[in-house]
């Protein structure tokens, strides 16, 4: 039950069109070699649910670069003006999520809740066809689950397992994709034997990881 | 003292010993350098660290340890890191005791617009609308006008971040508190009269028997 | 082979490797006794653990480590320790392949009742309800009656766990799925005709031309 | 800013008739000092949010002893047959909840989220007199936040700041706890200095832990 493979073996999984949900903030954290082999195996028509889009040539910004996202489903964008021209020109739909919403319907998608209750963006373009719930007389926006096909994820330390753990600000929204993809592929800065990460130290179990990234070449 | 710094230097006056802190980037980040010594404040950046100390000793960086805006940054002793749903699970929680964020716009409703204009600047809102609904206290720093235009207004004319009323507004002008009754002028920087800050200001600013100067040095 | 240790082992037989599962208190612990050497199952306990395994050398238990019913257990390498929430997130979410629990009532739509006598036993649902919530299959491992009386009925008296339709109904006497159309007779025990099977129902039995027998080690 | 204080002191400030939430499961991770102490001062009234209630002379068992809970918001009382017996005597009011909604109305009410919208127990007696919200054309139960006027914690390792570590199933519902009562007062193994817990293992952030329970004189 092995599950490390190249990294091309990897993304030859990934299909045109899929939806995906990669980890970082800023580029901090986010699987930058499953990114640049999207690139390189020229993946088009993707749906990608990040924080931001970091900048150009930078993380997912190379994505951005390619022309590879038609669908972005982030919180921020404002320190890469490639996506925002590729928003206001119409090449890419952009729909922004407050960060806080965004992980939380992430977590929702991944662990089979209904959605978010949330006074976040009560009242605001945020609420704008969407539902509310009240909840004791207080008005709650309804934010819906995320999922995606795929999550790409970055870990600092793996073991052969697919066992997880993340440091410091490069953690983010690793843990709660790596939740809700229906297929989990990670890469790690180090893959060390079963039993080296115990079992405190684990933040994401080796049962839902698929897929793991092998060591460069 | 320039604008920017005089607005932090007041702001951080607002801040108590072992209150959990977020600043915006930019203006609010200044806030930082005037919390007095031997007050402890917590600061969080939002991706997922409280204890945040600007990196202050050289070549002592990680790429795994940045601030909000994706720069190296530092920790004190006692800090603890955590994932992005924690991070604001303490915003919206409730756990957080102050948010100073900047601001374009605020209204007499003491509502902030500070995310986008559209059809030119779309940045997105990251977590400003997470931290204007969840923090304790909304402390907005800005500057007062902007090109000469009031930005404290009777409405606001681009989109809201929150509905709901921030706590404190500060400027290089004056210190404003939004109530249930509308804005009340606070107090004024040195060197400026209350007549300048009602030139200054579009919404109706409720201005009390004498309103005091900031305590800030020049 | 006595008749708990017939029903875990023809229940082990449905679990695949690398499946994430979890077994409840009494009879479905035994189905880890059955699970082929060499095939790595991941059994959660939904106090926090992914990988338990029987404490099986003395004197090596700690105080913090514990099955749900609070008894000391231990883990295989590559074992993972978490929090309730995150526990339960695993079982909402649909992240366990197989839950195997005890029942005390099966209807002809699969549903089961297992947490309550009213006015006689309240323990407590403690976790059943989100593990047939939110498993992807869900498998009932009990006697096929109690004390003469069926307990796989057209409609349970008891009050119900869920609603859902659980995937397997596993007894002494036979292996039955719930599907869309009713209760589907799978196999039946050694020694044991589909006219038992019947006889021991109250629910109706949908009985194909051929029952074929468990293929289980008398 | 010292929160260090004695058992005594700690346990002062919870008046009679107070809400508690305290961590542990079947008695492993529970404050076990601080319900002790609750004990010998006399505290009654109480309402108690807590996973189980133990055995009988044991954790949480010794509050039901002492005929100390007025009100008991639990997943499970199988194993304690006095929690039982006060229930259908109508001595102690008893409100059952699934495990996992549990944990995470918990969460919600730390988290600022409005509620919980779970699949578990729609169509069951626990949906009795509750609201449901379709989404998407499924139905899910809204359960409430919880939050208390205290939570009682147990941690493995605390640093004098109030930054908490866990161990093993001792965790459980110890952190989402912490995030949760209007006054946190933790009680731990060891106390370490400032420093000696790293940021990856903080579990429980010092920001949100009041008191901190002194070593045993």
């Amino acid at each position: 039950m092995c599950k490390v493979c190249s990294l091309s073996r990897a993304v030859d999984q990934i299909p045109n069109g899929a939806s995906l949900l990669i980890g970082g903030f800023m580029g901090v954290g986010s699987p930058h070699r499953l990114i640049d082999e999207l690139v390189k195996q020229g993946k088009r028509d993707l749906t990608v649910i990040i924080n931001d889009t970091a900048r150009p040539d930078f993380g997912v910004g190379k994505l951005v670069d390619a022309k590879a996202i038609r669908r972005l489903v982030t919180s921020h964008i404002g320190l890469n003006p490639e996506t925002q021209r590729q928003m206001l020109a119409g090449e890419m739909e952009v729909d922004l999520v407050p960060q806080g919403t965004l992980a939380e319907r992430i977590r929702a998608g991944g662990t089979g809740l209904g959605g978010v209750l949330t006074r976040t963006g009560v009242g605001t373009v945020v609420a704008e066809g969407k539902s509310t719930v009240d909840v004791d007389g207080e008005t709650f926006l309804l934010e819906r689950p995320l999922v995606a096909d795929f999550s790409l994820i970055r870990a600092w330390r793996a073991d052969h397992l697919g066992n997880l753990q993340y440091e410091l600000t490069a953690r983010n929204f690793n843990p709660a994709m790596a939740m809700a993809g229906a297929t989990v592929i990670a890469e790690a800065g180090e893959i060390v034997p079963v039993g080296m990460i115990a079992p405190d130290q684990v933040e994401t179990v080796s049962v839902v990881v698929d897929t793991l990234v092998s060591r460069e070449d | 003292m320039d604008t920017k710094n005089l607005i932090a230097q007041r702001v951080a006056q607002e801040l108590k010993a072992g209150d959990l802190v977020n600043l915006g980037i930019g203006l609010p980040t200044l806030v930082a350098n005037y919390v007095p010594a031997g007050t402890q404040i917590f600061f969080q950046s939002e991706n997922g660290v409280i204890g945040m100390k600007p990196l202050d000793i050289p070549n002592t960086s990680s790429d795994s340890l940045t601030d909000a805006g994706g720069m190296p940054t530092s920790v004190i002793p006692g800090a603890a890191a955590f994932d992005s749903v924690a991070s604001f699970g303490f915003i919206r929680g409730g756990h957080l005791a102050v948010t100073v964020l900047g601001g374009l716009q605020v209204d007499e409703a003491g509502q902030l617009a500070n995310w986008m204009v559209p059809g030119k600047m779309v940045p997105g809102m990251g977590g400003a609308m997470d931290l204007v609904s969840g923090a304790k206290r909304v402390i907005v720093a800005m500057t007062h006008t902007a090109k000469g235009a009031p930005k404290i207004l009777k409405a606001c004319t681009l989109p809201l971040t929150s509905v709901r009323r921030v706590a404190l507004i500060v400027t290089e002008m004056a210190v404003i508190e939004p109530t249930e009754d509308g804005l009340m002028l606070r107090e004024v920087a040195p060197g400026v009269t209350v007549d300048d800050v009602l030139a200054a200001t579009e919404a109706r600013l409720i201005v009390g028997e004498s309103t005091p100067t900031m305590a800030v040095a020049a």
